[in-house]
């Protein structure tokens, strides 16, 4: 159950409330220059879902068995060398930016190439795009955040595994998808706006996506609400307060209730 | 609107959206219809109906004769034309009509004896309208002399008439809607044909439906015509016609929101009533049927009404085809000096136009000369605000807003994905636009736009 | 076609004629991401500055050996493999502000500008083009970068460089600061940049 | 310490290995032939995507040259030195590049045009073309400026209810012709800087277009007869252009001062 | 042809000829006559008549203060809209009142604590920002006077959040302590029900009284100037999740009704969601526009940090609104046939 | 398939700059390593001295150029079948003596998680000092929690009540003043440090004489709270 838990909030948290685009300003380039229309903007956001997914997979394996102290592959190799206890030791992490761009890259090549020969309708709407997304911070960046919740965790319970890790990369596409179809309705809408001049295109794209990031700040905090709702936190001692004082106008009709 | 429930039939007697501007019908609606003297001129456009131009048959220097063929359809969709006088024909003269078409057009003078256009309109109102015998009538006989006669739909819209009743073995029609609507405001010429000729209405309807074979006959009229619906239901009575009284509000003449009410099917979108089992024609159409049928003359006159607060003398008058718009305005008294705006049709859907040398069409179905205090109240045309009140209005279930703009800026993909081809230009939306956009002008060049898009 | 630019003019043209966040709109993450501090922006750009100098040099020493279908993954590891030198060095020397960058110092990787630069420039161009062409680019990015930071600094907190700078009562807008101050704050920037753009070229006229 | 630079440079080789032959192996698997040619071409292209070529942009007339053999020399905002680039690319020689300008085929400012009414919808020409009377001519300039809007190089404007063209800017991508409602605007190959305009498109008989607008052409045949340039269809003169050059120019002069109504005029870069 | 001026000449009565001019004829495009009663002018002014009861519910409670906010917000939105219309180059945008509007409902919005310069701020951005860079009025994608207020919201949380109604050194009783909502949200303390109704609980200075919101909203909507989908269909969804909630918590109906009545729900229902620009145009979008809304309004107020949610629920689904209108786009009649 | 097209052949150059630039990779990284180390470390160490001893005292401790003794070791509470982590700091005087412990705790707050340092002394009764180490809370509002003024109000507070979160005022001896306008955060720490306490508290024992010493200067360092807004 505490999983399915996790498992919900790290989606929530991806999607809407800590949304790539809005929140951690990743993949930002592809918010401004593929969101004029809402079929694009699609194909976009499926695209990087689809590439993060993939992403995903390969960085979480990568860490898991090579990259962190005492990850299997790395310490059986090390074993032919050294003593176990110091197979076990070697830290491999610092070759994490370069093994996940590596996987990224080659990994949207190959689809890239895959959907081209066996799927030319597909890659005629949504292959133009798989190019730009190698270069698309969101990728990496799941990747990254996947990685700081595998690797340098001091609790062990916390490690994310393969599951959690495929949550985050599949509703960070989703969150990035909902925000770019959002910027590409929006946008279609503006061709019927009087925009003054020097403003269209990305600077006004850009001034929504302010406007959108302050309503979503809307949602700060609800998915720590969302966690006590669904997960009671045992070891939280009850906080005794006092209630508190309603301002009412007129002090006769103060009919504070305290909920039970 | 569920509240209200057509008796007798089908539909509930109205449709969904719609509008009820002021019909400022009392301005001429209680004049009788005055008949117009044989003018010494007629301009007949070659193209006086919806579809291919007929064939010019006279030559300059020629002589003819009331009622002779001067042009013939030689198309299926085509109307013949027929001389509303006699005389000579003259050089062909140019002439552009008020929707801004621009044609080629016979000229005839008058010239020796003519026949009254009095006799013609005694006839329509005074005979006596067989009642019963019609089978001895075969259908395609009847269309035969409707196209022979040259009868195009004299609601506006002039679709040839033969081409409506033909009989269909794919697509049959059971009912016959006769059209007494008359939506438009201001406009009062078929409701006087409704109350001074009701005999022929009725025989012409059953003449139709002969010829389209349907079972039902129903004449519609709104319920803010009640002395029309009884002279009609007077007329109608031993006979198989039946008047349905309808909700009053534009656009009920419209077919498509007509048959709404009436049967309470939806016409397709680019289909024809014929598609929904019915066949839908003008009271005055069907008047000239019977006139056509029983009496073999062809279609040269018609009812107009001219009216608005711009002109001297409203009046309802019967007129030969052909004659000029400023002959007709000099009958009912001339201009008045606030005039600013001549209209061919009601206020709703007619054109407006300057040059009141063009003649009387077959389409024609009135004038409107509006005052400046009636065109200019609307207040200076502001931005859209998306209030959605022509979304209400619009009786296709469009979103007229969203049409025009994308008209305004030029994207007729977005145009075509709001379907700006059911569009009927009702007029519905300009009229409650309180940002006062010209939307229905804008739809209209939307489907330009959308056509060209398409094509390309 | 003309002429190729040569190595001055490559320079100077990265600086303000070809900006790349103002006119080529590249590498819009990070510039929305640390712009929240002067600080944290020009250390932003330094490591920016140093990255892409050292990869167009080495992509444009080995521009020669390139084939097709690998070209993209040898920069994507010739860049990664400086990132990560510039995030261990300032891990180690300026820890707090590396912390402060967070995952955005790796994300210098998929940084369009470099990756633009070392497709568009370095991988055709001599070490000496390549790298003056780096160098203005990145002087460009970091005078984008700082000016925007100004802004938001100033607006945001009332000081710059952590020197206070508006008068104390100043109340701070907070907001400058958050993400959604970033996406305003440079959407105003680039209407301001088109506008002049659009009154120089009106003048000219 | 050695043992782990080992390890990373090892861990990175087997990686290096594994995906540089998964792609080396996909590439040659999942090869999908592109002429590089087109490549070439559309890079040629100045990217301006304007339509000019009669092609839907740049990359469609890159495909059509490139595969259909069409003329290298229809790009108009590239002019000379873009067909010489393409034809470079294609090994082909380039054709004769004229270039092309707008024509607009009407030459009556608001004064001349008679039985003008005001019109209150809206201010476009596609929707006055809509209504009736807006004016006698059916032919000639609305004048609201519909080619002004459509116009990427500000080289058109409505002076005295008349588009008129900057041929200083022009470069006759034929936007403007594509948006007239009454289709007076025509792209003409200028050999020369001025060329003789028939500045008239009413093609009604001469009382008609005289009662319509004092400029209009009658079809009276008078430059007919001065240079066999001229030629009258419909009530029309029109100036043909294939076999225009500079010494025609004195007989076009003749035309001109033969005209009536004064439609013949000179076109191109300013005289003066 | 002949010269149209002649005919219209000889078309003229015989008594008007001589000595008079002929009648100016013009031509338009059909339809001919229109609504004269409709405009988007009277639109605006019925808005400001629905607000009336809630200005004057404010100026009667909180006196000084909602006089300060609505003077600083109405002055501060026309200056921009003056100005910002002005770099334009449009001089005639003040005339349609809906800067007036806008100023009105950030007024209104604002706590009646919050110094001078949030709502000149506020109003500034709203106008700038939300507005004239969209192109001006009918153009715009978000709320205004929402942009404005949310702005101020974050730049100014300790002016604006729930820090500004609690300051208990505050100006003076009517003004300081905690909000229902933040009551509620933070020490579980629910105000009774009859103060919220009449309003006599401290708020924004325009929200407090669910009685003056539904009064003028009803006159919105009987005016036709506001949609009765929007409103409906967002004060049925809140009253169903907070019904559920009620009832999973076992508050006798207590619960939902404090979610009703307390906070900016009505007036932003009547007054906010309700702006014709920023909602959807057909009755099914509106409906859904509505739903939208309601749930976004309870999820704020139920999970996250902010006591209400009114402003970023508008705001979020006035980014929706485009692809609302994207998926309602009805069809037409006869097209179900087919 | 010849040699010369064998894919890794083609490859060659990826693979050399692979191999290199890993390898180079690790030998910066076997280089910069353990100054990264530390650094991660003194940023913890670093403020010890103060959460323990107060400002004063260690900076005493700091111009004698004495340093203080510092272990470390990991608690686990088991509640309710949920076993939490705690990270102790066990921290002697130069001379053996035992001062305190600094407990590093965790929590959600108001945006994102919130880390903690709650000085303890050495009988684990009072709370001798409190230090945000890291947080996400609204810049200007929830962000205050890391400011001294409020900070200092755990100061001297007894590890035997439950302390409450109160608005206005504070003077009670269990209770702590809310940050105007930031109610959530406020209490989000306040509850962090009573759970810390409660779990915490009645495991620590004054223990003399360290065995195995893991030595920091008593320096004081520049507060690195300062920068870490969040971006």
């Amino acid at each position: 159950m505490d999983y399915f838990v996790d498992i919900l909030l790290i989606a929530l948290s991806a999607s809407i409330i800590n949304n790539f685009i809005f929140y951690y300003f990743v993949g930002i380039c592809p918010f401004v220059g593929v969101s004029k229309k809402v079929d694009m903007a699609f194909g976009m956001g499926c695209a990087v879902t689809f590439v993060m997914s993939i992403a995903a997979f390969l960085s979480w394996g990568i860490t898991v068995f090579v990259l962190i102290p005492g990850a299997p592959v790395s310490a059986f190799i090390a074993g032919f060398f050294t003593t176990p206890e110091a197979a076990a030791q070697i830290d491999l992490t610092v070759l994490s930016y370069i093994v996940y761009i590596f996987a990224i890259a080659s990994s949207v090549q190959f689809v890239e190439m895959y959907v081209k020969k066996f799927f030319p309708p597909l890659y005629r709407s949504f292959g133009v795009f798989l190019p730009l997304i190698t270069t698309n911070c969101a990728i990496l960046f799941a990747c990254l955040t996947i990685m700081s919740h595998v690797a340098g965790v001091d609790n062990p319970k916390e490690v994310w595994d393969l599951g959690k890790a495929m949550t985050l990369a599949l509703f960070g596409g989703l969150g990035f998808t909902i925000a770019i179809v959002i910027m590409a309705g929006i946008r279609e809408e503006l061709e019927l706006c009087d925009i003054p001049k020097p403003f269209e295109g990305a600077a006004i794209t850009l001034v929504i996506g302010g406007i959108i990031a302050i309503a979503f700040m809307g949602f700060t905090g609800v998915d720590s609400g969302v966690k006590k709702a669904l997960k009671p936190v045992p070891h939280v001692s009850q906080v005794q307060e006092q209630p508190q004082r309603v301002a009412l106008l007129n002090t006769k009709d103060c009919k504070g209730v305290i909920m039970p | 609107m569920g509240l209200f429930k057509l008796k007798g039939f089908p539909g509930t007697g109205s449709f969904p959206h719609g509008i009820h501007p002021p019909d400022n019908k009392a301005l001429s609606a209680n004049m009788t219809v005055e008949v117009m003297a044989t003018p010494r001129t007629v301009t007949l456009p070659l193209l006086q109906h919806l579809g291919v131009p007929c064939k010019q048959i006279v030559t300059s220097g020629e002589t003819v004769s009331y009622g002779q063929m001067v042009g013939k359809g030689e198309a299926f969709v085509s109307a013949s034309i027929h001389s509303p006088i006699a005389g000579k024909v003259k050089k062909n003269a140019m002439v552009t009509l008020p929707n801004g078409r621009r044609l080629e057009a016979i000229t005839i003078q008058a010239e020796g004896e003519q026949t009254p256009s009095e006799k013609i309109w005694e006839e329509m109102k005074f005979t006596q309208w067989p009642r019963h015998g019609f089978s001895n009538y075969e259908p395609m006989d009847i269309v035969k002399k409707i196209q022979a006669s040259g009868i195009v739909g004299l609601g506006g819209a002039a679709f040839p008439t033969h081409v409506k009743v033909m009989p269909n073995d794919t697509r049959a029609i059971d009912t016959l809607i006769v059209n007494g609507c008359e939506c438009e405001p201001y406009l009062s010429c078929d409701y006087r044909l409704m109350i001074e000729a009701p005999g022929a209405i009725v025989t012409g309807a059953l003449l139709t439906a002969r010829a389209v074979s349907a079972r039902e006959i129903v004449i519609c009229v709104e319920d803010n015509k009640p002395e029309a619906i009884r002279r009609l239901q007077h007329a109608a009575k031993q006979t198989v016609v039946r008047v349905a009284v309808l909700k009053t509000k534009y656009p009920q003449g419209s077919e498509k929101q007509l048959v709404k009410a009436v049967i309470g099917l939806e016409i397709p979108l680019g289909g024809l009533p014929a598609d929904a089992g019915v066949a839908v024609s003008n009271v005055q159409t069907v008047a000239t049927v019977a006139r056509s049928i029983i009496k073999g003359a062809p279609l040269t006159h018609r009812v107009i009404s001219v009216s608005g607060r711009g002109i001297c003398n409203p009046k309802n008058i019967f007129v030969p085809i052909g004659v000029s718009l400023a002959e007709v305005v000099d009958f009912c008294g001339g201009l008045r000096p606030d005039a600013v705006r001549i209209i061919s049709g009601g206020p709703m859907m007619g054109f407006a136009f300057s040059d009141l040398s063009a003649p009387v069409t077959k389409g024609t179905s009135g004038l409107t000369v509006l005052t400046r205090d009636e065109v200019d109240k609307g207040a200076e045309e502001t931005h859209c605000v998306r209030c959605g009140r022509c979304v209400d209005a619009c009786p296709m279930n469009l979103v007229p807003t969203r049409l025009a703009l994308a008209a305004r800026y030029k994207n007729p993909e977005l145009a075509s994905q709001y379907h700006i081809r059911a569009c009927v230009e009702c007029g519905c939306c300009s009229y409650v636009c309180p940002a006062k956009l010209n939307l229905v002008q804008l739809i209209r060049e939307g489907k330009v736009q959308v056509n060209a898009w398409e094509r390309r | 076609m003309a002429d190729q630019p040569t190595a001055t003019e490559r320079f100077v043209q990265g600086i303000l004629p070809e900006n790349p966040v103002y006119r080529q709109l590249l590498g819009l993450c990070a510039t929305l991401a640390v712009t929240n501090g002067m600080k944290p922006a020009l250390t932003m750009a330094v490591c920016v500055a140093f990255v892409l100098v050292c990869a167009n040099v080495v992509i444009s020493l080995i521009r020669n050996l390139l084939k097709p279908h690998l070209r993209i993954v040898v920069f994507t590891l010739t860049i990664a493999t400086f990132v990560t030198v510039a995030d261990r060095v300032l891990a180690a020397y300026m820890f707090q502000m590396s912390k402060t960058l967070g995952p955005y110092i790796p994300l210098i990787i998929v940084n369009c500008l470099i990756i633009c630069r070392c497709e568009v420039c370095a991988s055709k161009q001599n070490v000496v083009i390549a790298a003056a062409d780096a160098l203005g680019q990145s002087i460009g990015f970091g005078l984008a970068l700082a000016s925007i930071a100004a802004i938001r600094e100033i607006l945001g907190t009332g000081m710059l460089m952590g020197f206070r700078v508006l008068p104390s009562f100043w109340p701070d807008w907070v907001i400058m600061v958050l993400p959604p101050g970033a996406f305003i704050t440079l959407g105003l920037l680039l209407g301001l940049v088109n506008y002049i753009d659009f009154k120089r070229e009106q003048t000219r006229n | 310490m050695m043992i782990s630079l080992g390890i990373a440079g090892a861990s990175m080789l087997v990686m290096a290995i594994i995906f540089s032959y998964v792609l080396g192996w996909a590439n040659k698997k999942f090869m999908v032939e592109v002429e590089p040619k087109i490549e070439a071409v559309r890079d040629a292209l100045p990217g301006a995507n304007c339509g000019g070529c009669g092609y839907i942009g740049c990359s469609d007339y890159a495909v059509a040259i490139v595969a259909d053999n069409v003329p290298v020399n229809k790009c108009t905002v590239g002019g000379e030195a873009c067909a010489k680039a393409i034809a470079d690319i294609m090994g082909v020689e380039v054709g004769d590049v004229v270039p092309l300008h707008a024509i607009v085929n009407c030459n009556a400012p608001l004064s001349s045009r008679l039985g003008r009414t005001q019109y209150m919808g809206e201010q476009r020409c596609a929707s006055a073309q809509q209504v009736a009377g807006v004016q006698a001519c059916t032919f000639g300039c609305l004048g609201y400026g519909d080619c002004v809007l459509a116009c990427n190089y500000d080289a058109i404007h409505i002076l005295d209810g008349l588009a008129r063209v900057d041929y200083k800017k022009c470069i006759g991508c034929g936007a403007c012709t594509k948006v007239c409602p009454r289709g007076i605007i025509s792209i003409e190959g200028f050999r020369e800087d001025i060329i003789p305009v028939v500045a008239c498109s009413n093609k009604d008989k001469a009382k008609d277009a005289k009662a319509a607008c004092e400029n209009a052409c009658v079809g009276c045949k008078a430059c007919a007869k001065a240079s066999d340039l001229f030629t009258i269809s419909d009530n029309l003169s029109k100036c043909s252009y294939d076999n225009y050059s500079a010494q025609k120019h004195e007989e076009a002069v003749k035309a001109m001062e033969k005209c009536p109504t004064g439609c013949i005029h000179f076109m191109g870069a300013p005289v003066e | 042809m002949s010269n149209t001026n002649r005919q219209i000449d000889s078309a003229m009565s015989p008594e008007d000829r001589p000595g008079r001019k002929p009648p100016f004829i013009h031509v338009a495009p059909s339809p001919h006559i229109s609504d004269s009663r409709a405009g988007t002018r009277r639109m605006m002014v019925d808005v400001i008549l629905g607000l009336s009861p809630a200005i004057a519910v404010s100026l009667y409670l909180f006196r000084f203060y909602a006089l300060k906010q609505l003077i600083v917000c109405v002055a501060a939105c026309l200056a921009a809209e003056y100005l910002f219309a002005r770099m334009r180059g449009k001089y005639f945008t003040l005339k349609d009142c809906s800067a007036m509007v806008t100023g009105i409902i950030l007024g209104l919005s604002m706590p009646g604590s919050a110094p001078w310069f949030v709502g000149a701020l506020a109003s500034v951005v709203g106008i700038g920002i939300g507005k004239i860079i969209f192109g001006g009025v009918g153009m715009n994608i978000f709320n205004p006077a929402m942009v404005g207020r949310a702005f101020v919201m974050i730049a100014f949380a300790q002016l604006m959040g729930a820090g500004a109604y609690e300051n208990v050194t505050g100006l003076v009783d009517a003004v300081s302590g905690a909000t229902p909502l933040s009551a509620l949200k933070f020490n579980g303390v629910q105000t009774g029900i009859a103060p919220l109704f009449m309003g006599v609980t401290n708020g924004s200075v325009g929200e407090v009284s669910a009685i003056a919101c539904i009064l003028g909203g009803l006159y919105l909507i009987y005016r036709k100037t506001a949609s009765w989908q929007i409103p409906a269909s967002i004060l049925i969804t809140v009253a169903l999740i907070a019904a559920i909630t009620d009832i999973a918590g076992g508050y006798q109906g207590l619960f939902l009704l404090h979610h009703l009545f307390a906070g900016a729900l009505m007036f932003g229902a009547f007054f906010i969601a309700t702006d014709p620009v920023t909602s959807p145009l057909t009755a099914k979008g509106k409906m859904i526009f509505g739903v939208g809304t309601g749930c976004l309004i309870m999820v704020i107020r139920l999970f996250s940090g902010y006591p209400e949610g009114v402003m970023f629920a508008v705001l979020i689904m006035n980014a929706m609104t485009p692809l609302i209108n994207r998926w309602t786009i009805p069809q037409p009649m006869g097209q179900r046939e087919v | 398939m010849s040699l010369k097209n064998s894919n890794l052949v083609q490859a060659w150059l990826v693979l050399l700059l692979a191999t290199l630039f890993g390898t180079a990779l690790a030998g910066i990284q076997a280089k910069l390593g353990p100054v990264i180390e530390a650094n991660k470390v003194k940023e913890t160490m670093a403020k010890i001295p103060v959460l323990v001893l107060g400002e004063d005292l260690s900076a005493e401790l700091a111009a004698d150029n004495q340093s203080l003794t510092i272990k470390s070791r990991v608690i686990d509470v088991k509640k309710n079948g949920i076993t939490k982590f705690y990270t102790v700091y066990d921290v002697w005087l130069p001379e053996g003596k035992m001062v305190g412990h600094v407990v590093k705790a965790d929590g959600q707050g108001y945006a994102d998680k919130i880390e903690l340092l709650v000085g303890l002394d050495a009988q684990g009764k009072h709370i001798t000092g409190l230090f945000v180490l890291d947080q996400k809370e609204t810049p200007g509002l929830g962000a205050k929690i890391m400011e001294d003024a409020w900070r200092g109000q755990f100061k001297e507070k007894s590890t035997e009540k439950t302390l409450s979160v109160v608005k206005g005022g504070g003077a009670k001896e269990d209770e702590i003043d809310a940050i105007s306008g930031a109610t959530i955060s406020s209490r989000s720490v306040t509850g962090i440090v009573n759970t810390t306490v409660a779990n915490v508290a009645s495991q620590l024992q004054v223990t003399d004489n360290p065995a195995s010493n893991s030595k920091t200067p008593a320096v004081q360092t520049e507060d690195p709270g300062k920068n870490k807004e969040h971006s």
